[in-house]
């Protein structure tokens, strides 16, 4: 397969798509911004910084790559975030502390600066009609809130599905509670026991005459988006499309460095530019 | 600032100020969609290095590619890219847009196609020079780089001269015992320039499963990890040899930049920073205007080599 | 732990565990003055291996010798050491306390001092091995390392080898362009062991006056900021040859001790990490443990190479 | 000239002298410590955190290994800084931020953790029995106030000269206001224009018959320490001594990296365990 060359998407194709119903987004910049909450939930930490800039142009499913601000380079580079909620001027973030550099910015306080870059990336297309089916698994769950608001807005009717390892990652559902959403543990500790998977094959019924055929949108861990995939793609209903938010190793976030890839039938693609979300038929799994 | 002169020169090619980027950390066609639209026209660098191209497309590495160390960053890319003749054909057109003079940097896999792609460049006017990448896999050498024997460098910037009269650079990699040979090797072969360095042999494994995190299996160590690697190559390459020298490797601060030049490079590369920042340049060229203002040094040329003595 | 055994093997030479310290990074005599003073009968390390020693008294470089650069310290301290026979007079004895294989660093100007200084500790009962470090500045090579050479590595070795019956390490450059040549040297030399890496070289200028900041002028680059180079090293030469390496480069955590040995190790050397912490390495064993735990590995010995796959 | 062997030196040579009049100093330790103050001190800073042991085995001239707690790595290794106080559980030092290590420690704020190595070093010897005299430089008056608390215990007449740079260095100069101090600074903005040198030829004076010869302690920039050498070993009278106390980068602090070395007449010597207070005559100026 031959690389993909990395232009630009022409007018037109999704892009602009998503961006209905919002203003335009503004060029992606770097932002020095003040962290005014930072509080525990659960297994994830949810941090807040002001950022005008970001929170009028951002879309859901797009990030941010977050870093500390000033000269340690330990760690060096930005780390990508989904951008989980907007304020006026506010965003938020949800952060699983798994490693060096989401520890470190888990750890941030009220007070201190962040070097956050964004908007970045394609965010999920909010064109089609039918049902949306929103499934999250873990800190996947992050960029799903933004979405359910976008979607609610648009009077767009809903499933809300969140799945957990355990209770101290479902707390973060209750990040969710403007939302109906079912909450799934594979522990059980929390709402029913089990994967997010089990109930979607319920959820990807035909519509009723004339009516669109439902749209996933999902977010998690590599297994569960590619149950995701295989699931909506074999539910026999025609016209379901599935979007997937895929977190892969970034060290731009802006299509210079080429480390981000992800295989698509074509070649590779850039999940900073290309991405973070892609339908996932253009994807090999 | 009144009285500073930033401006540095490689051959004939003037540079506004002495930082440009370094190959395959910033793509400025990307760039101008996410950044900036205007980026093309208010470029930060004083020079435009594009991603490696080589004469055939290559779809790169497996991924993952990127690993993050210790101030460092391992990636094995693998030099993915469009190969020459698409580059040619979709990018030259639009880079003839930036206001800044273009370095095309390429690779062979074979020593022949240095010769190939210095011609092939050789008599388009949007390109002001030329780099050679010699850190690439090579077939010939079962894929070890070219670049670490003196006898190939040699031959194929020999390849590359003969095909073209533009402004011809050497990259070399650090992955050697003794760089200086190398650069002269290039110079030899009749490089007008070297840049050092290129990335260093790394490699990283996945904290759980304990395998080889790359795709690739090792990798390209860039960063402030390895400044002292480079710093270190350009002070020996620079005293070394005439021509001039290109630094590069951990350049962050307006601080590295004016340890380069120090160390003996007329002009700057910044690779792994960008990714801190895109568009930091910009404002380093500020700073390094400070800091030389600060230690009484008036000119970029008065700058290179000061550690000499 | 239950069932975890983190013993480990170099040649007959048994370790509790597999964490030994870098010549040069541990001074076990002042810290037992300075920390501990039972350090000696209570040692953290497995393995202790001191300060380099050569055959006449070195005073070392002119200061500073040390300069901290990004998750890395340069440092040149120029093989200070009191000499072989003050050493074997004053230190031996003290050292015959520990609780712990001794392995005797030595370094020569020329090459025959490997076989002198070997000799010389041949008979020393409290001595479990010797390991060559290779990196000294050699008067008969201009003062280059005659450990980047791989003719001249096997000479040294072959001296030792002739010299002592003892277990025998010879401490690889990883400024070399194929490290794998020179462990490979040193096998045919009658090395029964190799340790990797010694430091990487670089510089740095002082900020203010733009002059080499280390009275040297270059100097060794160690610490995380190698740990990558350090890792591949490890994996090649492990993977290439059958004696048993000794891993070093930037070992800060237990994480990173997992994997050097995973890398290939049989032990792991821990240097610069002592310097944010002296007394780190008796910590990192229970960490250790945890970690090999949770990946359901139960020895040391299934741990090393496992990366190899 | 040759390597000094690095041997504990031998009973009663200072060392121990130093001791009198304080319990025997408990062996160097790592110690977790919370910061409980920071605060601006003019150009500096000054930091405060419990340490129990540190503050029961500090002696005057002694000094830590700190850096911040935690797993990033740059920067890499603890700075040497001075016990500038004791409290009862509790050690402060001043801090002036020059580089990215110092600058580092400088912004800890209270709560934040370091990690401190200590009590290291060989303090001043406070055996002597003549006047004292105490110059300290810019940031190397910060471990003289425990200097001067201590020969204050012990009766011992003082003068305590401190000289600045600038009014922003010179508000430090507030930190011994329990002591009578002159103060100097270059640019004349606080106390009296000009280097602390300047007023040492008068200090040392011959003594009053049968009394010991004065005795200074010096702490500050290299350029100072020589000058201060030289005034004090020029002056003519007999029996003066003077401890200086040196600052040389360090990476370990306890001996082992022999990184830290001063040329002194017999050879290279330690600053961290055979220093960092020398005899000004060991010294080579
Ligand atoms: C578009 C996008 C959106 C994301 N949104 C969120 C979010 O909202 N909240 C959140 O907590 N995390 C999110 N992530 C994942 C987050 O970026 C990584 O967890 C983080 O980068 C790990 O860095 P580390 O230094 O803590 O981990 P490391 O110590 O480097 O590694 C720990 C684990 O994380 C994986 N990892 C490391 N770096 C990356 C990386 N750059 N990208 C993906 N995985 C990585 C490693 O393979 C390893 O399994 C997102 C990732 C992407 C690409
Ligand atoms: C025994 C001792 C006691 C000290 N007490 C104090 C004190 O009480 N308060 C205080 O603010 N400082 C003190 N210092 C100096 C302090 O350790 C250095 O300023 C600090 O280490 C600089 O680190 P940096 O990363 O901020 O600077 P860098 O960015 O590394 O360098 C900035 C400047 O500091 C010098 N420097 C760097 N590292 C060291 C080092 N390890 N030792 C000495 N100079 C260095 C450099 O040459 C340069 O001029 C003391 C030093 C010693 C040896
Ligand atoms: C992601 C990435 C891709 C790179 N691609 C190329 C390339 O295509 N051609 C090249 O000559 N160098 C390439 N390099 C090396 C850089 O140009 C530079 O020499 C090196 O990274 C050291 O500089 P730095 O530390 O500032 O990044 C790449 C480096 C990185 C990190
Ligand atoms: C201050 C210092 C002194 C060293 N002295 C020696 C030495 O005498 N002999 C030697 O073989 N290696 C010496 N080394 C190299 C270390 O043993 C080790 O190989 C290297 O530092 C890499 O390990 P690290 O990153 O854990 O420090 C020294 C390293 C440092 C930092
Ligand atoms: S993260 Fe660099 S190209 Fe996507
Ligand atoms: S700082 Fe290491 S020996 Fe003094």
């Amino acid at each position: 397969m031959a690389a993909r060359p990395a232009q630009p998407r022409p007018a037109g194709d999704g892009k602009e798509d998503a961006v209905k119903g919002r203003e335009a987004p503004g060029p992606a910049a770097l932002h020095d911004c003040r962290v005014v909450e930072s509080r525990p939930v659960g297994a994830y930490r949810l941090i807040s910084f002001v950022c005008r800039e970001i929170a009028a142009a951002a879309r859901p499913g797009q990030f941010v790559m977050v870093r500390e601000s000033g000269p340690a380079l330990d760690p060096l580079l930005p780390r990508p975030m989904g951008i989980h909620d907007i304020g006026s001027d506010l965003i938020s973030i949800l952060i699983e502390p798994v490693g060096k550099g989401s520890g470190r910015l888990a750890a941030s306080k009220v007070g201190d600066r962040l070097a956050v870059l964004g908007p970045l990336g394609r965010g999920f297309d909010l064109q089609k009609k039918g049902q949306a089916v929103i499934v999250g698994g873990g800190i996947g769950v992050s960029p799903l809130k933004l979405l359910a608001r976008a979607l609610a807005e648009r009077g767009r009717s809903m499933r809300l599905i969140l799945g957990f390892k355990s209770r101290d990652q479902a707390a973060s559902a209750g990040l969710f509670r403007d939302f109906d959403g079912e909450v799934f543990t594979e522990d059980g500790s929390v709402g029913s026991r089990g994967l997010v998977s089990e109930p979607l094959p319920g959820c990807l019924l035909p519509p009723p005459e004339g009516e669109p055929a439902p749209e996933v949108f999902a977010c998690g861990p590599g297994p569960m988006l590619s149950a995701v995939a295989r699931i909506s793609s074999e539910c026999g209903v025609p016209g379901v499309r599935t979007q997937v938010s895929v977190a892969t190793h970034m060290a731009c976030g802006v299509g210079s460095c080429q480390g981000c890839v992800v295989a698509a039938a074509g070649g590779y693609v850039k999940a900073c530019t290309e991405g973070p979300v892609f339908d996932a038929e253009e994807l090999k799994w | 600032m009144a009285g500073m002169d930033l401006t540095t020169r490689l051959g004939a090619i003037e540079l506004r100020h002495p930082i440009m980027n370094a190959s395959g950390t910033f793509d400025v066609l990307e760039a101008d969609a996410v950044l900036q639209p205007d980026l093309l026209a208010g470029f930060p660098f004083s020079a435009y290095v594009p991603k490696t191209v080589t004469l055939k497309p290559r779809e790169g590495n497996v991924p993952p590619r990127l690993y993050e160390t210790a101030a460092g960053l391992l990636n094995s890319i693998g030099l993915a890219n469009k190969g020459i003749e698409a580059f040619m054909e979709e990018d030259l057109p639009r880079l003839a847009a930036l206001k800044a003079p273009l370095i095309v940097s390429v690779a062979g896999e074979r020593t022949a196609d240095y010769g190939v792609c210095a011609g092939m460049l050789a008599d388009r006017s949007e390109v002001a020079a030329v780099e050679l990448n010699v850190s690439c896999p090579n077939v010939e050498l079962d894929g070890r780089a070219l670049g670490c024997d003196p006898d190939r460098t040699r031959r194929a910037t020999e390849e590359a001269r003969q095909a073209t009269s533009k402004f011809l650079i050497v990259k070399l990699t650090p992955n050697v015992t003794d760089i200086v040979a190398l650069a002269r090797a290039a110079v030899d072969g009749g490089a007008d320039c070297v840049s050092a360095i290129n990335t260093v042999h790394g490699m990283a494994l996945d904290p759980w499963t304990l395998r080889p995190v790359l795709g690739h299996g090792s990798g390209g160590l860039s960063g402030p990890a390895i400044k002292p690697v480079a710093l270190r190559a350009v002070y020996l390459v620079s005293r070394g040899l005439d021509v001039p020298v290109i630094g590069m490797g951990g350049v962050t601060t307006a601080q590295d930049v004016l340890e380069f030049m120090a160390a003996g490079a007329t002009a700057v590369a910044m690779g792994t920073a960008s990714f801190r920042d895109p568009l930091l340049a910009g404002r380093l060229v500020g700073g390094l205007e400070t800091l030389m203002k600060e230690r009484g040094i008036s000119s970029a040329a008065g700058l290179t080599g000061r550690s000499h003595g």
